[in-house]
């Protein structure tokens, strides 16, 4: 399907934009539903300065696009995209996009959330925060795996 | 050849990013491979390695359990994802 | 609660504008999930040309709000925000856009989802679709009032 | 006063959108507002107003079976909402 795309970027985005390019010229769609991931001032009761997203080169884009085409295939939707920062970010920056249309909203909101719960598990990207203790790597949630889980049966 | 990768903390544990391991039967799996990097590094290299958690990655797909390997393959340590 | 905000409105809106001020200043949210609702070409097998939305000024917009704070009873979000257009609409326009904050994914996901399933079956707007075989007005999906029912409980 | 309001398919089935019914007792709950509307309004709102899924509001809030009125409050008639 050629309405899913992947974008891996250091670069900004403005989430009107992308919403415009995934609109179809023959408007079907009349449900978008969009994700946006924010870095947050606070992780675990510590203050964050700032992070810095590492991530599988290769990997990364292969794995987003996977999810969007299992998602394709499990719900009608018209059409689905993911963008991705890597790089040093700062708090209140965007990190991820994930945007999905489809005729009516009960797909648009699953198939988002979905992708969401599948790319937190699939997606190799790495959160490395900056915190006045120091630096860590973020330690993967435990409930983000049981949120994959719930997908399958 | 075998090219190898490791990422985020496992690459900072090993101070090492990426290696290439010439090919041949005796690394012919994933735990064999390990077991490799492990004999050639040695204790520090066993400690970051045998990690709970520890993902492994062959050709771009995640890997659960021992998985057979052949020249050319492209192997990945890493720990949990934690994009999004 | 000052973090709720409802607008009903005829001009059209900018969803990024809409989701930045959504953001707080001292970037608690680690997600945005937000909902646009749009014109679509065809509704139950009938081309559509163009749309009028008729409301109950004073309490549509009062309904909205008791939505919204209901789902801020329900979930610890941050902040939540609709904008719904009403009067003359085209293929393609935007309708209405919901947007809900927090520090969590999950709780976004589930409270913007909880607005637009109340909104479709208690804020008292209604559409009227002109047709190659004349006007109409839209009849309630059954649907509808059953995705709603299944949040009680 | 009672204030009464139409909307949509409801308005446009009695080419009216809003009236004022004078307050005394005879009015004082919603189906006593109806019939007397039906009763001053004939067969066509009879035909309109006893419509299947017909949905009434007092003061802004939808009301389910029949509800007291006071004077002063405004009552809505309008078919299921098809907004968002």
């Amino acid at each position: 399907m050629n309405n899913l795309s992947v974008s891996v970027q250091t670069e900004d985005f403005d989430a009107a934009c992308l919403q415009r390019e995934l609109l179809s010229a023959s408007h079907e769609e009349g449900a978008v539903v969009a994700f946006t991931g924010y870095v947050r001032s606070e992780n675990i009761g510590q203050c964050v300065n700032n992070l810095l997203l590492e991530h599988y080169p290769g990997m990364t884009e292969r794995s987003i696009l996977a999810i969007l085409s299992q998602a394709a295939e499990r719900w009608p939707i018209v059409a689905a995209s993911v963008v991705h920062r890597v790089g040093p970010l700062g708090v209140g920056d965007q990190i991820v996009w994930v945007g999905v249309s489809s005729e009516h909203r009960e797909v648009a909101f699953s198939a988002c959330e979905f992708v969401m719960d599948y790319l937190k598990n699939e997606a190799p990207f790495w959160k490395k925060e900056s915190t006045a203790k120091g630096d860590r790597w973020v330690e993967a949630r435990a409930t983000d795996a049981e949120r994959a889980r719930r997908w399958s049966g | 050849m075998l090219k190898v990768l490791f990422f985020a903390s496992v690459k900072e544990e090993l101070d090492c990013s990426a290696l290439e391991i010439p090919w041949d039967e005796s690394v012919d799996s994933l735990d064999s491979l390990q077991e490799r990097l492990i004999r050639d590094g040695g204790p520090n290299w066993r400690l970051a390695l045998e990690r709970k958690n520890m993902i492994r990655a062959v050709n771009h797909d995640m890997v659960t359990g021992n998985s057979p390997l052949k020249d050319g393959d492209e192997v990945a340590f890493f720990p949990p994802v934690t994009g999004g």
